[in-house]
């Protein structure tokens, strides 16, 4: 049996998280941590704070600033039969093992003929929101869901921070997983809906009729904001959270355009080709009779993140924005 | 010059760096200063010292840590403590904050918050200096962590093969984050990877400001006259945690409390006063002079302006000049 | 003045980038070429190949496998005066660079509050269809056309690989040129156009009312066959070359589309959130009333490229699909 | 075993890899085999002396220059011929091609076209094997080109300081496509590099197939013993040009025929004549068993399919076994 947190009703997604890696390393000798001061600093966002101390050094893998060849060592272990999980601090510095993910991971399958899986999680804090600044507030996201031979999940609720890396280990291929800095304090309850995790479906966060507001990560609390506020108005939005980046659900995603006919996508990478982009063309490609309002986008504004407060909440979707194209696109 | 005028010069560079960065940490509480603050407590001798070796026409290039290399440079602390409130009036106008203070009057090149991300970017300088016949010197500053990443090794490479005027200043102060050197580093010796790029390179006690002053304006001079990229392995030591959001796990109270005994403003201030070369109304006087500059840098900060919201989307391409 | 190619009538889309290069050399004693092997070796694609022996080993300086410093060092060259011209192989080996060209190039005149601008280009070859199999065969413009502060270009004739470089050169921001590698031994004729060449706008190639074909680079020769081949089943086709990733030239686009209301997009990436999403997904933010038809996209499948011809052929879009899709939807 | 037996052997080895490749070049003409096609004809002694040091469980790690290495380590000819084909019985089922072998039979990590791009594998597999208290190797070759590459340093230092049973070849052979070495490195000799690392380092003789044996056999036991990681610098040279597109104005002729007085085949076949060790017949024998074994090579790449077009997806994604 699984130990479980069950001395507190809540937990944060940063707790959900640790949880997630402390049982998968309970359960299976072969998964191990390994990135920047995940062992003896808890963890640059505090994600693996205590895991040290259960699991020791080996375990809990401290590396140098040596993003390309961590990354790439957790290719090769994965390939000598381990199964990692590599935190790089943040998608900011991830710049730097994109040769390996990309070059390497992602291609090892098919460039072998199927002889050789590559087993692998590749953890990584994205976003914005909190004045950090332009080389530190990427949302990279999209970059990484346009790699055949990648998985890419955004696990964007305590439920998901829990459940959603099990089967990201057992996934025989590299599993990106992108968790929004700003969502680590969260803190909520935790249904034990272990068995339903899977990292292959979106889903519906808040039912509604009139507008469909796609969405994942960070941007789903702003997300349901939104709907909360635009339910005032009395428009009924239907909320899909699409958690999987790559592959794409394309089913849920049709399915809510055909039950709205309106769409506004929200996504906290800049617009111009990101994710927004890919989720509006495919539904320009495959069902755009059913659109009763051009797609409407809010995204991230197309400048590096400004520090200065102001400036950055301006630059980032934020929930007014949201309502007010999703009132538009329901009022035209 | 009176006996030891330069000292206590050097005396008021370090106090105004460490006041200054005591006040941001107040600061931070206050929520005036927000998102990463990396302060350089404990190793201002590095950046004042090596600051003296350098012309107005040389070129720095910094690190995240490096409010103490501005101020050293020359910039004005009213324009740095107002970019990290974000003001307009900021030296980037507030996009930057701590991380990213530039300022080309004094070839200030940030302020960059990627490890190991600045030393392409001085080899570049140092090329086109070179290319230009210009007798002008680069320094770079990263920390002893950054010497793991490949574009280290490649810009050390690049460096030495291309003979370019660049100093590299590595500040070493034995923890990235939580990791220790000996964690990082299967060598330690860092000035031994140096050698293996064929640069010249010395160990410096970065607690002792006339020491780094020394050994920069002999490497600097040396590197300035063709004598090709040199290298300073600067020992230091960082007092605070390694941002504002560090619960120091990796290292032990009495580790810091050793290293304070070896503070290079109390040392420079000690040696002085032994040898008659600070009064204790000079010292007060410096004092109250850097508390004055501060409250003034700080004033100025808070009457500065927030940028207007209208202008997001400028300075990301540069703007036409001219009619 | 400048020396031109005048003795032969017709010159290669590689004598094009040569001519340019060295003109601009010629022109401006602060620029020079940098990369691997861009000296001795001649080039990996022979562009570069006798500028040493004209302009000298300072100017046409070979680097050593360090794709990260010497891009980072292009970056420094440009801010102490130079207007460095840094050949990347390939865009496949770029991924060694992405912090620098990211995380440096793109967001340095932002950081900086406008103080400094980084006068950079840089060059590289993409691309697939010579069977180089996985690793040497992305074509990753769309990741490059996601990011603020980056221009980038893409040269699909031998007139724009002639005219395009100066004003990229002459530009205050960094420029990034991709250089199909397919199009390197194209031939034809070079009007002498330097004056209309401007790195702003999209071109079309050719005039059409019933369908729209835009794409780029390399895809540009496929879709004017496709054209030709769509002429002769009475389908006139609009085909827009966007010469221009970044920023995209959207009055161009929308033109295009209030022309024919039927639009493909082609494009040698991979589709998922590639250039071509961010095409359909401003069309249908913009001009969905516009369109009579769903909007097509023919780009690479969902695979690493594989070596065998036959795979890679099937891999890549090609003229027939490129037909058939626009008959469909000229038919539909 | 009699005299020269192991001796024999090795010529073999060394005689099959440079014939396969001999005929490769022809079959390239042909357009048989399209793409980059990378040989190793002049270095055969490297990869087949360090294979020698290996053990079936050993792992090995290779660049788009890996035909030898392929062959060496025991690969089937016609399997890596039918690769370069693009046949669905190519070892990658045509998907690679020449730069892309993998064997999962022998541990044949590829054929890694981005050069240093192996490096960080090659220390994962390592670290594998260490955390399982499996007493392997794991080998990864790579040009000294590489040596400048970020992602050598990096490796290089996480295999030293985690201690890690890995064996670095590095296959000197002077020229990085057209860029010579003191072109690319500000230090040549690339052993100070390993110890700037801390690593054991040796430089070898690397047209000298017996002391390549020698040299790996020593410095695997000891990696294989706990001595953590090794480095051999194998000096070496290739004959042809960097790939088939290669004009070669960066070396001269005189450079490469003096360079082929030290052919490692013919050197060893001398030296086994000298010491009455290898007769004209067994030589005319060896010859003929080869080029057989090529013509059946070459015969199997010809017999093979095309895989299915319908295929084409497959592989991008592990495929679900079994219920
Ligand atoms: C490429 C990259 N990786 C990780 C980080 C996160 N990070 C910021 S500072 C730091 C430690 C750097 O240590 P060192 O180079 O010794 O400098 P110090 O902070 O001690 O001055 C880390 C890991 C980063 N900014 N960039
Ligand atoms: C990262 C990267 N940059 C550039 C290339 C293009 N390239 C292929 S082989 C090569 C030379 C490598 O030289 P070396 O490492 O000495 O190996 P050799 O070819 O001599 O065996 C280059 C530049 C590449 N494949 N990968
Ligand atoms: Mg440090
Ligand atoms: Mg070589």
């Amino acid at each position: 049996m699984t130990q479980l947190m069950t001395d507190r009703e809540t937990m944060t997604y940063r707790e959900a998280m640790r949880e997630a890696m402390s049982e998968a390393m309970r359960e299976d000798e072969r998964v191990f941590l390994m990135g920047e001061d995940v062992g003896r600093y808890g963890g640059c966002y505090a994600v693996s704070k205590g895991m040290l101390e259960e699991f020791g050094p080996e375990r809990v893998r401290d590396t140098p600033l040596s993003e390309s060849a961590f990354v790439g060592a957790g290719i090769g272990a994965a390939l000598g039969g381990m199964r990692p999980i590599v935190e790089v601090m943040t998608v900011n510095f991830s710049l730097l093992a994109l040769d390996q993910i990309v070059n390497t991971a992602a291609l090892y399958l098919h460039m072998s003929g199927g002889q050789f899986n590559v087993p692998l999680v590749v953890r990584m804090a994205t976003g914005a929101g909190r004045q950090l600044a332009a080389q530190h507030s990427h949302s990279l996201e999209g970059w990484y869901a346009h790699v055949p031979g990648l998985k890419v999940l955004a696990p964007g609720t305590i439920e998901d921070a829990r459940w959603m890396l099990k089967p990201a280990l057992e996934d025989p291929d590299p599993v990106i997983v992108f968790e929004h800095a700003g969502l680590y304090n969260m803190e909520g309850e935790l249904p034990d809906s272990r068995d339903g995790a899977d990292i292959t479906s979106a889903k519906v966060r808040r039912r509604g009729d009139d507008v469909s507001l796609i969405t994942y990560g960070g941007s789903l609390p702003k997300t349901l904001e939104a709907a909360a506020e635009l339910e005032k108005d009395g428009i009924s939005a239907d909320v899909l959270d699409l958690r999987v980046l790559r592959p794409l659900d394309r089913t849920a995603i049709l399915e809510t355009v055909v039950r709205t006919h309106r769409v506004v996508v929200i996504d906290e990478g800049w617009k111009t080709g990101g994710i927004s982009a890919e989720i509006a063309a495919l539904i320009a490609e495959e069902a755009i009779w059913e659109l009763d309002a051009p797609i409407g986008r809010v995204c991230s504004a197309e400048v590096p993140i400004p520090y200065a407060r102001h400036m950055e909440e301006a630059a980032l979707p934020q929930v007014p924005n949201v309502v007010a194209v999703a009132r538009r696109l329901v009022g035209g | 010059m009176s006996t030891g005028e330069h000292e206590r010069y050097l005396l008021h560079q370090m106090l105004r760096i460490r006041r200054f960065e005591e006040r941001c940490a107040q600061l931070y509480q206050q929520e005036k200063i927000r998102g990463f603050l990396h302060l350089y407590i404990g190793e201002e001798a590095v950046a004042t010292g090596v600051m003296e070796a350098l012309q107005p026409d040389d070129a720095v290039v910094a690190t995240y840590r490096e409010h103490g290399h501005a101020l050293a440079r020359g910039m004005d602390p009213g324009v740095v403590m107002a970019e990290m409130f974000g003001k307009l009036e900021g030296c980037s106008r507030g996009r930057g904050g701590s991380m990213h203070l530039f300022d080309s009057s004094t070839r200030f090149y940030g302020g960059n918050a990627i490890v190991g991300g600045g030393l392409p970017l001085a080899v570049g300088l140092g090329l086109a200096d070179k290319m230009n016949h210009r007798s002008r010197v680069t320094t770079v500053f990263f920390g002893e962590g950054a010497v793991a990443e490949g574009e280290f090794h490649e810009a050390m490479n690049l460096a030495a093969l291309w003979d370019l005027p660049v100093l590299f200043c590595c500040e070493n102060n034995l923890y990235a984050m939580g990791t220790a050197l000996e964690r990082s580093e299967s060598q330690t010796h860092i000035t031994l990877k140096a050698a293996s790029y064929e640069m010249p390179a010395w160990e410096v006690d970065g607690m002792d400001v006339l020491a780094v002053e020394d050994a920069a304006r002999k490497a600097a001079e040396s590197v300035r006259s063709g004598g090709g990229p040199h290298f300073l392995e600067l020992r230091t030591y960082r007092y605070r945690a390694h941002s504002m959001f560090d619960p120091e796990l990796y290292r032990s109270r009495e580790e810091i409390e050793e290293w304070k005994q070896h503070d290079p403003i109390e040392m420079l201030r000690r040696r002085l006063i032994d040898d008659a070369a600070l009064s204790d109304e000079e010292w007060t006087g410096m004092e109250k002079t850097v508390d004055e500059e501060i409250d003034e840098a700080v004033e100025f900060a808070e009457a500065g302006n927030w940028e207007s919201v209208e202008d997001l989307t400028r300075f990301v391409y540069s703007e036409a000049v001219g009619p």
